[in-house]
């Protein structure tokens, strides 16, 4: 089974070959790299842009303008703060001009904890990400979303952020991209570039057939009845665990992968916390004016007379930095027995 | 309809007074080199080696675009628009631009990536200057952004031209992707971008540098900057130590010059030969252009004409006058035509409606229905 | 009395007299002009910067560094988006070097909608600022507010953002600035630029006395007993209309001005809603990610079972831009009529 | 200990091959120009134009810091780590330009704003090694950062190390800040910043030519590049344009100079005239030193040593015992003492505890308790 970088490959390959990507750049995205994280080898349309962050943002700006169809790597997102003012006109191009300039671009980024990759490989952007009005924003958890949802990214007339969970980059996912070999190790001999020389190496592409998960569909990985947890990218596995875990603790959970953060299936929110009366929200950026403070806020104003508890968030500490020592980074995003405890304490809040 | 709370850019009353503030300070002894020290050297020769069309006609369009610009300034005074901004001072450099450039849509043309002084070039493109004046009154019918926009912020995609937006030099991190498109194009499109002199001290305009010149991956790309020698009450001079702006691109590799902007004669003709490098080599080629800032940085500086620059085209129309182009009589009847005309455009204008509230929803995706997404049933 | 123009620069001059601020500097913050808004005219340690955000930020770091105490103008926030990377460096300074470097900063920067500055002078940054940790965010909404919390800022330890809304940037203030002189006009006399030639003049300082208005504390301007109503900046004196005009109609409502944002005064936030049950927090930044639904948060997190409706936020529509015309600007961000409606409508909630 | 999910930075065999990854690619042409043909130029003299004393401090500093930074790397590979990068193959220019630093706190000693390869640097200006070592081990007792940050990002008040950061160049923003307090305050403290060819592709490299240059207004700030080719796995001239990275400077007005950083004499002559002129012009001067990378990028790229460079270190030896200065046996016998005592340090930091959790909360704000603002009664 494809891990999330080889199913960011396999998107990238169907979308040069298909859905008319003509670039994939940025820091060591090309050859011989093909990306800090592999997710870019093999490719046909790779090159290795400068470095220099403002610069590739406005290349895949000019790039979408001209009628070509970029997809632009912020190399790690803690190295995308310097862009908010390009992203932000990214977002109100098309409004501005009021209608007429429109930019198919795809901007894609590891993002979250999880590596021990202290202050500067650990940041979250989907807190920022999501105070931009004119993007979409995405989040896979798996690498067949991550395949599916980057092939939607690539047809998408908008600008779109895909926020790539690094934790979760080399976890291999549990159904099959359609046209993957079935049997371990086939799909790395195919597209995994060699150790060693590359210079004459090409991948094998198998024949991949595109997989539809529109963006702005959540998906419930595990229906339940008495507590909503609403979660994307790293933390989403850990709220599955801890909701399979609790169902033996007489709690049982329903858990929706947000998947598209903007827009957002509001639907499916709602009337899973209809359904549950309680809720917790899971994500990893820093607490303060963060996500899901927005996803609580729209909890209260549309479901306040259905609540039987209040609706809850785990987050990030509010510090300046995940520090790099195990202790510090366990003590500032939330952890599987963080998640595990903050369900259980949901669970029992009286009415 | 007067601004309710105007900023103000420069003393009012040093704009009244037809001067660009001086740099001096109360505090401060003067500085090394004063801004007066670079005005732009008046060099221009009797001779006009150009057709005499061509000269008629860029002629007109400097003085069309000097009408628009003196027009939107009156709507402004008049209180028919919140803000102005634009080019008069600039109309040589930037008629002779608009008349060079290969206008249409796609790569096979050229990308413009504006700053917002460039109504001139609009014009010169052919553009009407209606757009210009239904956007200073911010109505539903102007046709760059909606109503939304300051003046002087152009948006057409049928010819190229990339939305103006305020943040400064932001379009010279951009314009290398166009023009990346247009090297694997093939054909001629070039792309071209505009800016100030101060705002070549944003890291854009290295970026620009940067992208345009990669090794072997160079990009047809004209870029330009409009030295006026002035960031809105700050002298070239007093924040930055680059004697000439097209060196910055020395380092590079790349072909650079420094011209007199206020001379649509050699702007044109300097402009051709980059025109024609970039077209062909498809490589990028820096020219910076020594132009005048007539009318003080925008509206919020008062917008009164200043009597210490050059006048491109007083000095045009000398010239013209001079080799038996023009008269004094027919060139004050052109400007006397072109302002009729243009007051006449702005009473069109004034009785269009603004857009409605509601509009704020459209546009914000392609291809999906104008709608506030938080919106709930009940309301 | 003051303008908060005129209240800024009465702060800075009694900083650079008496708190040791070195330098004021930013784009067109020296003379002649002294500000786009004349907050800084006059002062004898202003300068003109170049146009670089970035260059401006980072100037102010390296300041503070080396022991100055910089206060650095970004000319509108709007054209802050690009240095939030630098921001958040400043933010975690301290912290990344284990307690070993402070950085003793202030950056001012207008704020806000009001002034039909489009979509490029209407930005709010409060939501922004508010999610970099390792700040101090300050916003008055009164001249007296801006002069004393300027003095705080101008003597901490640790970097202040100072947004100054731009629509109250002229209304005089109500209360005198302790040295102030008292007529009308006198002050203007004595430190606001004279139109002409400004070579030959010098700002007349009076001498007025510091005021202690600490970071970190709320003002209540308006006590009530039925609803709660937060806000800062801008929307505050609109709020305070509304919760005057409201009191004819039976609602009456407690206004809090919450002046700092971070570190924010949740007591007097807590025993407020406490007491009236109801709580509308007003600003005008993008409702998505926003600050308020923080406070939204904190509310349901530490007063669900008191709350008798829910709490709620009236803040900018999520819209790429403040659009130009009039009608687009007053169906983007909240006027006085909105904020009415909305407290009236959140008293008349049934619990 | 090892990392649990680390990332490559470039392919884990080509650094275990002891190469440098090709720049070549599987679907390109070669590029114009291979970076081999950049390779610093092994052009030392036999002369040693420095004082025999002067000559062996640089040779014992460069060893030391190499093999603190060998240990770093044993750290790392014996999981005693989980990332790292450092300064191995630099050691030359950065001992040069240790032993030229001022070194106090405050604006009348030299200010210093590193990237992530100066441990020799900081060695020669006597730092500790153990502290690198427990940093590296990201103990509680680490000085830099407390265990909160990777290896090589030192910081240190008492001498005006500012903290290394991780992003690439912003540290070019900030050094003329520190520059203009010195510039006000006089004295001959400088500021000094380095950072790698890659990352002047960044705006935040221009921002500090810009700022160290208004008239009138320079800085005295030394700004450094240390060249080494590449930028992870990208050779420097397959993304810019620029021949030497010096005359970026130059339409800056300022002093440059291209040097060879692998030869630890020409740095430290050049260096010093850089650093006199610096401290008593009071104006920025730009170096460009040209240096190679002995152990890959970092630890992502595998840290394993690689053939295809020149070792300054190797070369300055065989230099030092052609003139009789050191034997080949006193140098071995250096590298051996030096080995062994800083694989004693590591068995000392290993003992150490990691920081507990809750000091997450050290150190927000200067001057406030830790903790928790969102901690309630209730937890
Ligand atoms: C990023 C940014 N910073 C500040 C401003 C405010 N501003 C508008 S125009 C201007 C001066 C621009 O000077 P220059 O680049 O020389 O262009 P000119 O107006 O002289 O043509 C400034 C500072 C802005 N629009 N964008
Ligand atoms: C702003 C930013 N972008 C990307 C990175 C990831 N990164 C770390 S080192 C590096 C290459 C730096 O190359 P160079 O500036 O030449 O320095 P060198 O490592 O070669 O000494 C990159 C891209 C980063 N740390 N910061
Ligand atoms: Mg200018
Ligand atoms: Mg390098």
């Amino acid at each position: 089974m494809a891990n999330m970088a080889q199913a960011v490959r396999l998107a990238l390959h169907y979308a040069e070959e298909h859905l008319g990507v003509t670039d994939i750049f940025g820091e060591d995205v090309g050859p011989p790299l093909g990306g800090v994280f592999t997710c870019t080898q093999g490719l046909k349309t790779t090159w290795n842009s400068p470095l220099d962050e403002r610069g590739i943002i406005g290349m895949a700006m000019g790039i979408a303008m001209a009628g070509g169809r970029p997809v632009a790597e912020i190399q790690f997102c803690d190295y995308i703060y310097n862009t908010i003012d390009l992203l932000k006109l990214a977002g109100n191009t098309l409004w501005s001009s009021n209608g007429q300039w429109n930019l198919p671009m795809v901007v894609m980024t590891p993002v979250g904890s999880g590596i021990r990759g202290s202050i500067y490989h650990s940041h979250s952007f989907d807190a920022s990400a999501t105070h931009i009005p004119g993007w979409k924003i995405v989040m896979p958890s798996t690498p067949l979303d991550a395949y599916g949802l980057l092939l939607s990214a690539c047809q998408e007339q908008n600008p779109v952020l895909f926020l790539i969970p690094k934790a979760l980059m080399r976890i291999k996912g549990e159904e099959l991209i359609p046209g993957e070999p079935s049997e371990d190790k086939a799909l790395s001999k195919l597209i995994d570039a060699p150790l060693g020389d590359r210079t004459q190496w090409k991948a094998q592409w198998p024949a991949v057939q595109p997989v539809s998960i529109p963006l702005g569909q959540a998906k419930t990985v595990r229906a339940g009845s008495q507590l909503t947890v609403v979660s994307y990218g790293r933390t989403l596995p850990m709220c599955l665990l801890a909701a399979n875990a609790l169902a033996s603790e007489g709690v049982d959970a329903e858990v929706i992968d947000l998947r598209t953060l903007w827009p957002y299936d509001w639907a499916t929110i709602k009337a899973s916390v209809a359904k549950t009366g309680r809720v917790l929200y899971v994500n990893e950026d820093t607490e303060v004016t963060n996500f899901g403070e927005h996803l609580i806020r729209r909890t209260t104003d549309e479901l306040f007379y259905k609540l039987l508890a209040p609706p809850k968030l785990l987050a990030g500490k509010f510090v300046p930095g995940i520090g790099l020592a195990d202790t510090l980074e366990a003590a500032s995003v939330p952890q599987q027995s963080d998640i595990h405890a903050a369900m259980k304490k949901l669970a029992a809040m009286e009415p | 309809m007067a601004p309710p709370f105007p900023w103000v850019y420069t003393p009012p009353a040093m704009a009244r007074e037809g001067k660009n503030p001086s740099p001096s300070s109360p505090t401060k002894p003067p500085k090394p080199s004063s801004p007066s020290k670079f005005k732009p050297k008046i060099t221009q020769s009797d001779d006009l080696p150009l057709e005499k069309d061509l000269l008629l006609r860029m002629h007109d369009v400097m003085v069309k675009a000097r009408c628009l610009e003196e027009r939107l300034i009156a709507m402004y005074k008049s209180g028919h628009g919140y803000f102005w901004i634009g080019g008069p001072g600039e109309e040589a450099f930037n008629t002779a631009l608009g008349l060079l450039i290969k206008k249409g849509e796609g790569p096979a043309y050229d990308y413009l990536h504006f700053h917002y002084r460039q109504s001139a070039t609009l014009l010169a493109m052919g553009e009407e200057p209606l757009g210009a004046i239904r956007q200073m009154k911010n109505t539903a019918t102007d046709p760059y952004s909606g109503g939304r926009n300051f003046a002087g912020h152009f948006a057409k995609k049928a010819w190229n031209v990339a939305p103006v937006s305020s943040p400064i030099e932001v379009q010279y991190s951009m314009a290398p992707g166009t023009a990346w498109v247009q090297k694997r194009f093939g054909g001629d499109g070039i792309s071209i971008v505009t800016g100030g002199d101060a705002g070549t001290a944003e890291g854009d305009f290295a970026t620009c540098l940067v992208w345009a010149s990669r090794p072997g991956k160079e990009v047809p790309l004209l870029i330009l900057v409009t030295n006026n020698r002035w960031g809105i009450s700050t002298p070239y001079t007093d924040v930055q130590g680059v004697e000439k702006i097209s060196d910055r691109g020395v380092a590079f590799g790349m072909r650079t010059k420094t011209i007199d902007g206020n001379d649509p004669i050699s702007a044109y003709l300097e402009l051709k030969e980059a025109f024609e490098y970039v077209r062909t080599e498809r490589k990028p080629y820096l020219v910076e252009a020594r132009v005048s800032r007539l009318y003080g940085h925008s509206s919020a500086s008062g917008a009164n004409f200043v009597t210490n620059e050059a006048d491109c085209i007083a000095q045009f129309e000398d010239r013209l006058i001079k080799k038996g182009l023009l008269t004094r009589q027919s060139a004050d009847a052109l400007r006397a035509k072109y302002a009729e005309e243009l007051a006449e455009l702005a009473r069109q204008a004034k009785e269009e409606p603004f857009p409605e509230g509601s509009t704020i929803w459209e546009h914000v995706f392609k291809g999906e229905p104008a709608r506030d997404p938080l919106a709930t049933e009940e309301g």
